[in-house]
């Protein structure tokens, strides 16, 4: 591993593609969907990096950790097993299904593991809680297992991703026969690497997964952020920052979603100061705390877990992204086109506002979160 | 004995173009070093560069442009080792046989990091902004932060986290801790005024706070130093800070002198000690052997001012910065001020100024990762200090991990300092570092209340030029945000401190 | 018959400055002016100069040529006044008009004093000078008759103006001064001393303590005079310039109060109400003597004018007095005398400098340690400054030391009295 | 109208007032042709005073009720109807110096050539008078008189 933080590898600099398609019923539908909808924006993509997240992939397996994990050799694939093997126990492990594909080169070995952590470690680590671990764990392989790499480590969940255009790679993971509740898709246009597998997006940790258009100028300052609360960002991508300023915020310090969403795209001052007092004081404490997570620089982003799908745009939306919703399916695309290829008279449709979130969430939460609250759209 | 002094040549050379001299003795009027004198039966004006410390007060003022000052013509012959610099030193304390004195930042060659370090700005992948058109958010807050914020459980909507005291700065650039006293009434006042006017704040130094001034404690930071002076609850709550001052940049381990005759009566009062006695600021604080004292002194004042004030403590750029950061911020500081090598002062001993201490890019950039690396950055703001001479400056330390900065000599420079560095001979011909009343009616508060401010703004609209270029519209994605910045001429260690990368990586 | 809101009865100083008084306030009603001589308001000290040829008759005039018609001024120029009714109140005039008025304003000035018991007065070639047509009279009478020798009587204010200007006209002249110093009344010796020896220098026979005891003639006409010490000068013009005395004629044959100028209050208010006097004609009350007298000098006479004029539309004003001073350059020599000058009687301090040599002299006269005169011989700068100290009787016991020196000025004062000098309407320090 | 305001605290003596002012009323208006070749011809109509380390610059008050006004015989020494700025006509001042005699500032000057009186004249024609605008420290600054 490299020592000193200049010498990593260049921050990774793209504009992109995405999509998520989402029933708030929590009816799984068939992933053919997501890939007509990003393939749709074919021409935002390069050939060099797509990917896809879907939940509620893993009925069978719901209640363990679904580590997808690439490598670059066997001895890497034995030696991150030891690693997992640490602390967990692995209940059922198998290559992931692929399709041979003529554009798809140079592919890794590409294996899941379903897992839960070992009883004794947490019963020796009572300060941590099962996710904590997986998080460590993931951490230790990514940064210290030479070729060994974890993109997906949620429960029911699954994130596929690979160097191609997002519809090749869909048809390469078999995206065809998942069926989910939320699928979100990526459609990469690297400006500056030759892209790696790894690289692709959707990024992951836990059951996030994050697609992200944009770039985010703010970069080494969330990166700083981070790291004073213990976060190793060792992809230099957006992507991983986002995801874990979501993982930091909403699952370690527990901030209601309108909160993350305030502290990575706050409102102006001057709009602050216009807002009632008790408003006022949410936003300028969490302005003034969580300054090092404000997200600045053009981007739209789709967030996902288990309970829904977050769309949100930097401040001033210097990046497409459109909404639309038909019944209980919710639509969120960076071209309308992109929606209108699957639902063609939605009931409503809308583009995002710089800042202001578009939340999805399930009717009835799948587990662990917090009490339903009715189902809607906010604008 | 004093002997003859014939080994000092003058430092500059004053020359008057006979051609354009009309008599009207403008700079005789306004030299306070006797170098010009009008000649009655002649009718002429004549110069001795002897005394000249290169002030150009009587160039600037010389209505037809006859006065011009140059350096010295006078050439040693070259030595790389015995410089001009060496050998005029040993000639002056061979004469005086005391310590040589020096005032304002060192004059010393060594590299200014800032100059080798270059911004970043957008193109094609990300659009910058332009600041004239689209909101530049500059406001930034200093204070102690909580570790997270949190929410009432049963109302997503209500926050629970209580935010310590914080400071607002509606420019994230603050004026440096300067006495009254070091500096003369005008000066303080200008700065006050002007901290008030630009939504900042000023330092009173370590030399208490006139009454007059007390009415703009809303915008002042107030010091407690290792004299003490004119420290008392009322001087503590007078303030929106206390500052508490370890070090100085300029003067790592020394403490202060200001001479009896400088302390008149309103100094005397503001200070609260005798009329013309000297006041001695001594090296270190005699309460303060370790770091829990420190941590003692930072919550006594926290209880005097009941907690409604953040305490701030300044210390100066050594070698060990980081760990004395990390300690300063455990023992309970909410902002922490480094001022680094290059920093200004009144007086203090050419050797020290010009050989102790770190430059503030290093220091800086030390301090903000260390901290981030032990989890504590946010539980105190950092403000750079010592050296800073322009926005880009600015924005290069805020990147490098800074929240703010100090400017002392740039704002000198403002009021019309020209850099003489004579500070503590207090014959300041700009009516800045003196309290003669001949000189320090020379500084109409007015004026350099408003050319502080015309400094604020125009540092401010190109902060946010730079800003926007980078496509960043809040001064807290520039923070720390050292993706923006490039090394050039520099070694790979000190890019490695830094944080940085090279220029084409 | 003709009614006048206003009516004033002269066109110098006094009376300019009523019209702007009466102006100030009263916009509308006409005011009726009614003056002996036909010139356009003029300014009479500049006889001398218009004698010398230093200005000519354009530049005579103290007001624009438009100053009547702009203020709505009715100019009854050449008529004479011939008497005042107080109980009627109306005036005649010469020609048999008749004005009545509401408010009179008495602004006569002074009438030159001729020695009543000396023959030859009448003579050709003896004049007063006075007034405008004094001036072009002298100056007719040299262009038609080469005047060589001049003797002037006189060695005063009017006295040394004419000398002066005999002297640019190359008019070898002799000034007689009974007094055993020219300028007696407002200098002391030494100033006087000064003044002399210059004249001197500049070719002017100066004779002191003697006055003119017979004018010789022939064929009625000048040729010399005689003087008291038995002497004789051989003089083709003589003039008399012994002194001005308030003309009160028409004041005291309509009962008006008069002593030896016409009496009035602080509101330049006659005996009689409604006519009112200003100027050159009334005695004033002297702010440093208390003595009611007459002080005729320009600024009065405008500053009463003006008073007068205000309280004739029916504003409030007030003079309380003035000081004498004079300001005269003599032959180039400047100076300036301001209240006591010559101390007879104890109780004064004085200051002084003098460079004879240099021409210059500066006196200060104190009591209770207050300024209370002042010379200025050869040196006149800023002089004004102690004209303002005796008039605001300010306090100079911390600055005594300071007042002869060159760099005395507004700094000097002390702080309070200064701010109140360069203060006042539009003004700040 | 405008006035003049000198503030006594910040003059620092310099005295770039009466030169600006002896340029501005030079007839060539060029500082070094001014000083060297017109230097005797123009007398400033501004004058700094200094004692120890207090110094201000003074000029004409243009006083509401001036004296100079009222004793000036020739109708030389008036007030412009327009501007109010008191103005010496130099064509009608025969230099009888009552107006030195009464100006209680001392603002009246025998002119260079100690013919006729000289004076400020705020610098008729120009949008700030030249002590105003050339002063160092604006020790001497020009109000508008709401008045």
């Amino acid at each position: 591993m490299f020592t000193s933080v200049r010498f990593q590898s260049e921050k990774d600099i793209s504009g992109c593609a995405i999509s998520g398609i989402m029933s708030e019923s929590g009816k799984c539908f068939n992933g053919e969907q997501i890939i007509r909808s990003i393939a749709n924006m074919h021409d935002r993509s390069n050939g060099l990096g797509g990917g896809f997240a879907g939940y509620g992939i893993y009925p069978d397996h719901a209640d363990q950790y679904a580590l997808h994990v690439m490598y670059e050799t066997s001895e890497a694939k034995r030696a991150a097993e030891a690693v997992v093997c640490e602390q967990c126990d692995i209940h059922a492990d198998e290559p992931i299904p692929t399709r041979a594909l003529e554009q798809i080169r140079n592919r890794p070995i590409l294996h899941r593991y379903f897992i839960t952590v070992k009883p004794d470690y947490l019963g020796q680590h009572y300060d941590l809680t099962p996710d904590d671990v997986v998080v460590e764990l993931v951490m230790k392989i990514n940064s210290s297992t030479d070729g060994a790499f974890v993109f997906s480590s949620g429960k029911n969940m699954g994130i596929f991703k690979g160097v191609g255009y997002p519809e090749e790679i869909g048809r390469f993971f078999r995206i065809d026969e998942y069926d989910a509740y939320i699928w979100t898709a990526h459609g990469r246009f690297p400006t500056n690497t030759t892209g790696w597998w790894g690289g692709a997006h959707p990024f992951g940790l836990l059951d996030w997964s994050v697609v992200h258009n944009g770039e985010i100028s703010s970069y080494g300052r969330n990166r700083l952020f981070l790291m004073n609360f213990g976060y190793k960002c060792t992809l230099q991508t957006d992507t991983e920052v986002i995801t874990y300023i979501f993982d930091l915020l909403m699952r370690k310090h527990k901030l209601p979603l309108h909160a993350a969403c305030v502290a990575m795209a706050p409102p102006f001052w001057s709009e602050i100061e216009r807002m009632g007092p008790r408003e006022q004081e949410v936003a300028r404490t969490l302005r003034m705390v969580y300054g090092g997570a404000l997200l600045n620089g053009p981007f739209s982003v789709l967030v996902g877990n288990a309970d829904g799908m977050i769309g949100f745009n930097d401040r001033i939306k210097l990046r497409p992204m459109c909404a639309a919703r038909k019944l209980d399916m919710v639509y969120i695309a960076s071209e309308e086109a992109a929606i209108r290829v699957l639902c063609d008279d939605p009931d409503d449709l809308w583009h995002a506002r710089g800042g202001v979130p578009i939340v999805a969430r399930l009717k009835k939460p799948v587990h662990g979160s917090p009490a339903p609250r009715p189902g809607r759209l906010t604008q | 004995m004093a002997g003859r002094k014939w080994l000092l040549e003058p430092d500059f050379l004053v020359e008057r173009d006979p051609d354009r001299c009309i008599q009207c003795q403008v700079c005789v009027r306004q030299c306070a070093n006797d170098v010009h004198s009008y000649d009655a039966d002649e009718e002429v004006v004549r110069s001795d560069s002897s005394t000249c410390v290169g002030c150009h007060r009587c160039a600037t003022l010389c209505p037809t442009g006859a006065v011009s000052i140059r350096r010295a013509q006078l050439e040693f012959r070259p030595h790389g080792s015995w410089t001009a610099h060496a050998l005029r030193s040993i000639y002056k304390q061979a004469e005086t046989g005391g310590v040589l004195l020096a005032a304002m930042g060192t004059d010393r060659t060594h590299t200014v990091t800032w100059d080798h370090v270059l911004l970043n700005a957008s193109q094609v992948t990300n659009p910058s902004i332009d600041p004239l058109r689209e909101p530049m958010e500059l406001l930034t807050h200093l204070g102690r932060k909580p570790d997270r914020v949190e929410f009432h459980k049963g109302d997503a909507r209500k926050v629970v986290t209580k935010l310590e005291p914080q400071l607002a700065l509606q420019v994230p650039v603050m004026f440096s801790a300067m006495s009254y006293g070091s500096i003369s009434y005008n000066a303080s006042l200008a700065l006050a005024q002007a901290a008030k006017e630009a939504g900042t704040f000023a330092n009173s130094g370590e030399g208490g706070l006139h009454q007059d001034f007390r009415k703009f404690g809303g915008s002042m930071i107030v010091q407690v130093a290792s004299g003490r002076f004119g420290v008392d609850v009322d001087y503590l709550n007078t303030c929106a800070a206390v500052e508490i001052k370890i070090g100085q940049g300029a003067k790592p381990g020394i403490g202060g002198h200001l001479p009896g005759q400088k302390v008149d009566a309103a100094i005397s009062a503001t200070r609260m000690i005798p009329e013309g006695t000297d006041a001695l600021s001594p090296a270190p604080h005699h309460d303060i052997y370790s770091i829990e004292d420190l941590s003692q002194l930072i919550y006594a004042i926290k209880e005097a001012t009941t907690y409604t004030k953040p305490v701030s403590v300044k210390i100066a750029a050594v070698h060990n910065i980081s760990a004395i950061a990390s300690g300063t911020v455990r023992a309970g500081a909410d902002i922490v001020v480094i001022d680094g090598y290059r920093g200004g002062t009144g007086a203090a001993p050419t050797v020290i100024r010009d050989n102790v201490g770190i430059p503030i890019e290093f220091a800086i950039a030390a301090v903000d990762s260390r901290l981030r690396q032990e989890g504590i950055r946010h539980q105190a703001s950092l403000i750079a200090a010592g050296g800073i001479r322009s926005s880009a400056d600015v924005v290069k330390a805020i990147a490098l991990g800074a929240d703010a900065v100090y400017i002392g000599s740039a704002a000198l420079v403002a009021m019309g300092c020209h850099l003489c560095q004579k500070c503590y001979t207090g014959k300041c011909n700009w009516g800045i570092a003196t309290q003669d009343p001949y000189l320090t009616r020379r500084l109409n508060p007015d004026i350099a209340r408003r050319r502080l401010v015309n400094l604020l703004q125009g540092w401010a609209l190109e902060i946010k030029e730079m800003m926007g270029g980078m496509g960043i519209n809040a001064i807290e994605s520039l923070r720390g945000n050292r993706e923006h910045l490039r090394g050039v001429g520099l070694s790979d260690r000190e890019l490695t401190i830094l944080g940085i990368k090279a220029a084409g990586e | 018959m003709s009614d006048c809101p206003y009516l004033i009865i002269g066109n110098s100083a006094a009376a300019m400055g009523a019209v702007a008084g009466i102006r100030e306030f009263d916009r509308d009603k006409p005011v009726t002016l009614i003056a002996r001589e036909s010139e356009h308001a003029y300014s009479r000290p500049l006889i001398s100069y218009l004698l010398a040829g230093k200005v000519d008759e354009k530049r005579m005039h103290y007001r624009p040529a438009d100053f009547y018609a702009r203020n709505g001024v009715r100019a009854l120029l050449g008529l004479e006044v011939t008497r005042i009714d107080a109980q009627a109140r109306s005036v005649s005039t010469a020609d048999g008009q008749t004005f009545t008025f509401k408010n009179l304003l008495i602004a006569t000035g002074g009438r030159p004093i001729v020695p009543t018991d000396l023959p030859g007065t009448q003579a050709r070639g003896v004049f007063t000078f006075t007034t405008w047509e004094d001036a072009r009279n002298i100056r007719a009478y040299i262009n038609e008759t080469g005047v060589k020798k001049a003797v002037v009587v006189g060695g005063g204010l009017i006295g040394l103006k004419s000398v002066e200007a005999l002297k640019t006209l190359g008019i070898e002249t002799t000034v007689v001064e009974l007094a055993d110093r020219i300028l007696s009344s407002t200098f002391d010796q030494t100033a006087s001393n000064l003044a002399s020896a210059f004249l001197k220098k500049a070719g002017v026979e100066v004779r002191c303590g003697t006055t003119v005891s017979a004018i010789e003639t022939s064929d009625n006409r000048v040729t010399g005079v005689r003087l008291r010490d038995g002497s004789r000068r051989g003089a083709d013009l003589l003039i008399f310039a012994i002194g001005v005395a308030p003309d009160t004629r028409l004041a005291r044959d309509s009962g008006i109060a008069v002593e030896l100028g016409i009496l009035t209050d602080d509101a330049m208010q006659t005996s009689v109400k409604g006519i009112y006097a200003a100027g050159d004609v009334v005695q004033t009350t002297d702010l440093l003597s208390g003595a009611k007298r007459p002080i005729p000098i320009l600024p009065n006479a405008c500053r009463q004018g003006y008073v007068a004029g205000v309280n004739m539309t029916g504003k409030k004003l007030a003079f309380h007095g003035g000081i004498a001073m004079n300001a005269v350059d003599i032959c180039g020599l400047p100076t300036i005398s301001v209240g006591i000058t010559d101390p007879g009687t104890e109780g004064y301090e004085i200051k002084s400098k003098v460079d004879a040599e240099g021409g210059t002299y500066r006196k200060i006269v104190l009591k209770d340690n207050r300024v209370v005169g002042a010379i200025f011989v050869g040196q006149i700068d800023r002089a004004g400054i102690f004209t303002g100290l005796i008039k605001d009787k300010v306090d100079v016991s911390a600055l005594k030391d300071l007042l002869l020196g060159e760099e005395f000025g507004v700094l000097s004062l002390p702080a309070e009295y200064r701010k109140h000098v360069v203060s006042g309407q539009g003004i700040e320090v | 109208m405008k006035r003049i305001v000198a503030r006594e605290e910040f003059c620092i003596g310099c005295r770039l007032c009466e030169v600006h002012c002896l340029v501005q009323h030079s007839k060539s208006r060029k500082i070094i042709k001014a000083f060297r070749d017109e230097r005797e011809k123009v007398v400033p109509g501004i004058k700094v005073e200094s004692s120890g380390h207090v110094s201000f610059a003074l000029q004409c008050r243009h006083c509401g009720e001036a004296p100079c006004i009222e004793a000036c015989m020739t109708g030389a020494m008036a007030r412009d109807p327009e501007t109010g700025v008191v103005l010496s006509d130099p064509d009608k001042c025969v230099g009888c110096w009552m107006c030195i005699m009464v100006c209680p500032v001392g603002a009246v000057a025998r002119g260079a050539n100690q013919q006729v009186a000289s004076k400020c004249d705020l610098c008729i024609g120009v949008a700030t008078p030249v002590c105003v605008a050339n002063c160092p420290n604006e020790a001497i600054v020009l109000e508008e008189d709401d008045e």
